[in-house]
């Protein structure tokens, strides 16, 4: 593996130039000595060099969209277009305080404002916070919201919210967050809420359901109109996890179908980068009503056309989720791409997301065990369950996880494994509307490979990946030998 | 359409394959009726020219701090940045991979945040640190969490003179789940220790102070560790500007149990607010109860070194709802932004801005203490940032300075100060430019 | 030192393993009166970050395109470059590597220089391209170098509407190595093609037409390649702007042997000009008289397919002085630049391009032939360029639009017409922009 | 290996957009019939997200300064400062035409007024040319000033050039494309001058001497006062080949020290990056006297500090050697690198570019012949014969070729390898200053790993490269089955 920056140390040996400092004084002069830290800081001295080295040497093990194809379900791992990284770097965004006078801002206000009401229409609510800065925080808003709408009503009571076992993990999570109690519904024989358990659950403590829409097998919710019938009659409110929004531009308006509260990932569904787990933006669209209580600021305009901050809902507002406006430099991607595609290329973005992820499910349901015999939207869920019964012996049974790593192999990410949970040995696949058709098929003659080589060569599964940076590793000795920090490899080096 | 790679003759293929005779097939399972008519209410599609030049129009209408000169923080600031980073940032290879979940296709994201968590634990003199979080605020907030958690009380005593918006998001973090927010009083610009002692109970879960606190000043840390730790089970939170840790004390030094702080001074431009990241360390006692992604060393099966995410059994997408944190996503890429940062500057870079943002900061408030009708507000030691008491209210001082280009600093009136201005210096301003300030600032007095 | 390595530690140990005992016994080769006694006398060194402030300051003095409304043209055009080039031309794997002399680690830059031959012969319909030339004026210079040791004559003719600055270096090129350069007269902005047959005899090595002329008018050239090919040795050179070519005649249509041009046009900045690059193709008969790298396919030991410089016989490295050509570096990343555009562009994309400059440079010559005073120069046919005639000499009108932002075009006093103007139009010139220039023309001439 | 970008082809794929036509036309009613294209171009039709895909590939397929140690002599392969890049790409430089009235483009002449200022101190010449575009066509631009000085005495004889035959390629190709004839001076047993094979070749229709210092065997040549005096004797001029002016800078000025005309490499002492082979750029710096024949334009400053565009001297100038002034984005770099250096810096730098080569020398003298016993300055010639007497076997011989194949299986790119050519099996080692100590002793430990493979495990060196893309191609081939476009390997597929 490549060495550590650490490893590369040279004392003495320096990456920077800095301008001579042009006023006098002394540090001494101005921290007493009992604030002053004690002792060097270990920091590694390298050159540019080292540092350019170090980190192309490291770029150059990952995969990525721009090496190839990145089918991980759930996460719309299309591709980033070169414009927004040069537009988005325009000193005027870059170099501009998130606390400067409004009237030296009226750029950013007027880009945020667009892109609220874009998401707006978009989503069919009535408006959007562009604060959060992941899905999971959008999550947390959206939920906080709930919360304060029911405490506005006096309903203190109403803290049980209901979702699916096909959930992703944020969501209970952010549940737990928000103070809320989860109830987990099993999903029914077609992987859609069993509308029977539903109501079994159901009564006036429950303040809202949440709800993935397609759901995370890849499944419309058809019976969403039912759900939002008997969540409202109780009062509750309707969330809708926005992570498979890439299916339904300009086919579905979630605020339309009873969906009250939604968020967004525009690092999914609008094209900002992962960034390798981030920076992403996960905004949030709520109903007319539930306008009030979103966080705090609101991008407003004028009668003369200025933008500004508004505070004018703090009294009902959830408060704040960040110190300022969000990832504000994501959110200029995202105006970009709906900007460059507009109502008809936004439609042709799930049009195709979900053309692509039913031509692979048609391709491989004969090779791979598919649960649900229904159109997929823009992804699917496979299992390896037939590939697993090809062997008794523990040792030689083949699991999703060895499909995925023989993936790497040739070449492909893998898709999402062992989620979500309701499908023993899941594989979802989620190919994106910017995959071409070629790709498509390389990627489905290679699983269909991987399905052969299970029969007729297990050891390449079971042993996989072989031609990658490393191997398979320990994850176990990685808990028991904790070595966060290169301070604990050389501890362990030294005990070893 | 742009980007969506597929012609019409590929998609023909492709719906005959699968069985279909139109796309409308493929959405029988969405009834008729929850289907959009029409096409949503956009504006008509750019090209990419027309968007360049559409947001260069756009860029335009924001006053940048490359043309203006800007003495504003206040927790976001504005460092030189060395040209290397963004070169490093831009690789798709980093900007365009996901979360690293399939560690052996991503070890250059996890060894940069193996790095990454090394170079925090030896900023802060922590035993562990995680892959960052959201912000600053948010950070606070869930080390307010984790203390609770760890120690299952549910009080946690907040400095009085903490970062507002830190405060704002703590509460939207904390209200909802009955943990009990104590904010301390605060005596001179710093934290009455004495006030704060009283409200230290055996109920405390935590005590978070900030220094340099909100109005630049530096809290006496060491005193603090005696107040809070004198509770057997309290945990002292310290909230902290990386760039400060090259001159001020390790937080080791001051015992802290977890450090969080507001990183994007760390190589990462203002970018209005966003992205920022939040660090996040303790001691290793506290491991288990940390929120975020934590990568750690281990080896291959051929007993190669690799890095790989560890820990797991905190994190959402295991134990869902009793997860330490609902974090997925995070602030990856600003994170490599400083780790690149911090490499290239290294240990005597970093202690050169840091001693530079001093120097220049005290010059400054020197000259500004000596203006008449301005007053450095408090007497106590600072860092890079300082209060300083104007003769009428800052508002009104910042929107005259606007006109010549100057930014004056931040408005401390919600701190209920209107004639508080927050002035702060990094190592980017020249004397001139500060002098340029002081002329200015005479000038409102006087005219 | 920046980008200095070694420390003065690690220089102490290497002057000690070379056995020295200090640097300056390593000189002893240089005799002491030879060496420099003090310091050069150069500016103070700038920190990056004072550099990045004096770079700001500097281009802030220059007034450039996207801030003005240009047309200007004359060779170096303000084509559209989608971002996606400058993201593979920045990336250090391209950027950082040199000639690619070990192909078995260099096969990236092989391989696109094959691609970018191989789109060169698309556009031009040759049989064979090299891998780029300094410019387009050198590439003319160089194909007259072909044709004349490709036929043994020592006779050139030039087209008399050929870029004067592609006649100048031609001159520089020629002129001391007995080359004999005469120039075909010119008729109603295109060559005399009576005149040019005159000037054809046995001796002619070959003859060189630029078409677009520098008029922007359209050669005839079938016309063109009677007359040269009626002298049985004799060579066409075609000079064309590679973004006509997807409207214009391919110079496989009127049987070219050579074909060169000014590439920037195609995915490159103007860049003040410079960076451009001289594409430079020809029928697959003269290959063992180009000048210039050239990229091709074979086989490595295991069969597997690969690229690497070949015909290098021809090359100065083993030729020396008998060589085709003396030069070695060439403008590769240039050329990718160009490569990267055309694959982005795609066919539709640069028909597109063609399309839209011929119709707007058409729309605005309509719209100023009918100015009062102004007159468009020539009734040939025209692709994006013309010439107007101006009432007053065209430098007056370039000088007074500046103030209204606007650049005329060119100047084309240096040919003797004082009161000629040569507008360019790309895709890029909205209708509003054009509008703006026949305003102002119109304001010029009342005013 | 991987595909072309025509194997990538669809018909209908696109990966651009533009703004829809504005205005109203028809082409068939601009263009003549006659004149307009016949059928379609071939041009591939692919995504955005297949060209980054492509690119990216290939970028990976390449050894490069930022991957790994580049000791390729004579090319002085050092870092490439980052910020040149990125201030090198401000609008304002970018997006400006040449022919702009001067009035618009004072920053842009400010720069070059500079950097012309700034090389002629470097140089110790009296002023410089930036307009050459590369080295060989300031050997060209430099010669055809000693050609004009000689036509202005009205000495039309001199038309012979003097070189030692160590001298680069490019120089006696140079000569023949300026008019001139060459005389090819055998170097002495020390790999100099031999003066008295000078003297016998001196007559009056000698116009000058090329001379590269350090010559290219990386030695000073020490002669050089000697050599100018008899040169300038029979008014004859001495030209220095700078590519090797890395050794120099602040150590010895060039025009001090008998030079009449140089060129400079800026892609290679000045850091501007080599691109793949290019651009660079090769100013050319002249004494006092030659300034007039130097090419139209030169950059001029008024008294009143503008700056113009100086053609005061046509008549006597060689005229153009480019269609405007050179490669303007080189030199923006190269001005960078020199204000960020200052003197002193400079003077590091050719201070560390000796101690790292002779650093390697030392190290590595008792594993490969070096010819010549003396302190190198920026780079040193080793060779193969030790290795080459190993085998008598012709099929087993090792040469140097087998040498650098070796070295790229090590990670490293090979040296500068069958040049100069009065060495046999010549490698010439240039690390540059930007190289750290650690680095060349990477280096220099795989040298001796190779020299001892030669012994015992001669294969590893005649078969190698093993684990590069692609392994030894076949050249031959590549003559003989010519395949120099996409379409003559369609044809070659067809016919085999
Ligand atoms: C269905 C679903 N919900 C929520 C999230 C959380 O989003 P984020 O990672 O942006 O916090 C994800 C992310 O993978 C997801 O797939
Ligand atoms: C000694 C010498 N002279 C001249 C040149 C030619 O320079 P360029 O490639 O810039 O034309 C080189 C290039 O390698 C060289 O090494």
């Amino acid at each position: 593996m490549a060495k550590t920056i650490f490893e590369k140390h040279s004392q003495g040996r320096f990456g920077y130039t800095l301008p001579k400092l042009d006023v006098e004084g002394d540090l001494n002069l101005c921290i007493p000595a009992k604030f002053q830290r004690k002792g060097e800081l270990p920091l590694p001295e390298v050159s540019e060099l080292d540092v350019m080295r170090h980190f192309i040497e490291l770029s150059h093990l990952n995969h990525f969209i721009e090496k190839g194809f990145y089918p991980l379900g759930s996460c719309t791992m299309k591709y980033n277009p070169k414009i927004n990284e040069t537009l988005s770097r325009n000193p005027g965004f870059m170099d501009v305080h998130p606390m400067q006078p409004q009237c030296t801002v009226q750029g950013a206000l007027e880009l945020l404002y667009e892109l609220q009401n874009d998401l707006s229409e978009i989503s069919g609510m009535a408006d959007v916070t562009l604060q959060p800065v992941a899905g999971a925080q959008g999550e947390f808003t959206g939920l906080k919201v709930i919360h304060a709408y029911h405490k506005f009503n006096g309903n203190h009571h109403k803290r049980k919210i209901i979702l699916p076992d096909s959930a992703h993990g944020t969501n209970p999570a952010s549940c737990t967050l928000a103070g809320f109690e989860v109830i987990e519904l099993k999903s029914n024989e077609k992987g859609k809420v069993d509308i029977e358990e539903l109501k079994a659950v159901i009564s006036d403590d429950v303040a809202g359901f949440m709800l993935t829409n397609p759901n995370t097998l890849g499944l419309f919710e058809n019976q969403v109109e039912k759900i939002a019938e008997l969540i409202h009659s109780v009062d509750g409110l309707m969330y809708m996890d926005g992570a498979n929004l890439n299916a339904l531009l300009g086919i579905v308006q979630p605020g339309k179908i009873g969906f009250d509260v939604m968020h967004f990932n525009l690092h999914k569904t609008f094209s900002t980068p992962h960034g390798g787990g981030g920076p992403g933006s996960g905004p949030v669209g709520v109903r007319e009503d539930l306008v009030k209580f979103l966080p705090v600021p609101m991008v407003r305009k004028q009668p003369d056309g200025t933008f500004y901050l508004d505070c004018s809902h703090s009294e009902t507002s959830i408060g704040k989720v960040h110190s300022h406006y969000g990832n504000f430099s994501q959110n200029v991607r995202a105006w970009i791409y709906i900007k460059m595609l507009g109502a008809e290329g936004l439609r042709e973005v799930s049009r195709n997301a979900i053309i692509n992820a039913n031509y692979i499910m048609r391709k491989l349901d004969k090779y791979f065990h598919v649960q649900y015999d229904e159109h997929c939207m823009h992804e699917f869920v496979a299992d390896g369950s037939w590939q697993k019964k090809l062997y008794d012996d523990p040792d030689k049974q083949i699991k999703t996880l060895d499909i995925a790593k023989r993936l790497l192999d040739k070449g492909f990410h893998a898709p999402t494994v062992y989620f979500p949970l309701i499908i023993h040995e899941a594989m979802m696949i989620e190919p994106t509307e910017t995959e071409s058709k070629e790709t498509l098929d390389t990627f489905i003659n290679a699983m269909i490979e991987i399905a052969s080589e299970a029969k007729e060569n297990p050891e390449l599964l079971k042993g996989a990946p072989f031609s990658t940076p490393v191997r398979r590793l320990d994850d176990v000795r990685a808990v028991k030998m904790l070595d966060v920090k290169f301070q604990d490899y050389l501890k362990q080096q030294e005990e070893e | 359409m742009p980007f969506i790679s597929n012609t019409d003759k590929e998609r023909k293929e492709m719906l005959e394959a699968i069985g279909v005779s139109r796309f409308e097939d493929l959405l029988v399972n969405i009834p008729e009726k929850l289907r959009l008519n029409g096409l949503l209410k956009l504006d008509e599609p750019l090209s990419e020219l027309e968007v360049t030049r559409r947001i260069n129009c756009i860029a335009a209408k924001n006053r940048h701090t490359e043309a203006m000169n800007s003495f504003m923080g206040a927790g976001v600031y504005d460092h030189f940045i060395p040209a290397a980073v963004d070169h490093i940032i831009i690789r798709p290879e980093f900007l365009t991979a996901y979360t690293p979940y399939q560690a052996e296709v991503s070890q250059g994201t996890l060894q940069f945040i193996y790095e990454f968590q090394t170079l925090i634990c030896e900023l802060t003199g922590m035993e562990i640190a995680n892959a960052g979080m959201y912000d600053g605020a948010t950070a606070a907030a869930e080390a307010l969490l984790m203390a609770s958690r760890a120690t299952r009380k549910e009080k946690v005593i907040l400095a009085g003179t903490l970062h507002p918006r830190f405060y704002d998001v703590i509460r939207s973090y904390t209200e909802d789940i009955g943990l009990e927010l104590v904010i301390a009083p605060v005596k001179d610009g710093v934290t009455d220790i004495d006030g704060m002692a009283k409200l230290i109970d055996t109920d405390t879960a935590g005590v978070l102070v900030q220094t340099p606190n909100y109005f630049g000043c530096l809290e006496d840390m060491h005193k603090i560790d005696e107040i809070v730790h004198a509770q057997k089970k309290a945990l002292l939170i310290a909230a902290v500007d990386p760039i400060s840790l090259n001159v001020l004390n390790s937080p080791a030094e001051y015992n802290a149990d977890i450090v969080i702080g507001e990183g994007q001074a760390l190589g990462n431009k203002m970018n209005y607010g966003g992205p920022l990241f939040g660090f996040f360390a303790s001691s290793i006692k506290l491991q288990r109860s940390m929120p975020g992604r934590i990568v750690g060393g281990t080896l291959d099966v051929d007993g190669k070194r690799g890095y790989a995410l560890t820990l797991q059994t905190r994190e959402q997408h295991i134990r869902r709802e009793k997860a330490t944190s609902n974090i997925c996503s995070n602030q990856s890429l600003a994170c490599l932004a400083a780790t690149v940062y911090m490499c290239l500057m290294g240990r005597k870079g970093l202690r050169e801005i840091a001693e530079q943002s001093t120097i220049k900061a005290h010059f400054l408030a020197e000259k500004i203490g000596k203006l008449n009708g301005f007053e450095i507000a408090y007497s106590k030691p600072f860092f890079k940032e300082f209060t300083v008491k104007t003769p009428i209210p800052a508002s009104e001082i910042i929107e005259k300075l606007i006109a010549k280009d100057i930014i004056a600093g931040v408005d401390l009136a919600e701190t209920g100060m209107e004639n508080g201005l927050l002035i702060a210096v990094t190592e980017k301003k020249t004397k001139a430019q500060m002098d340029e300030l002081v002329k200015a600032l005479e000038e409102v007095n006087n005219g």
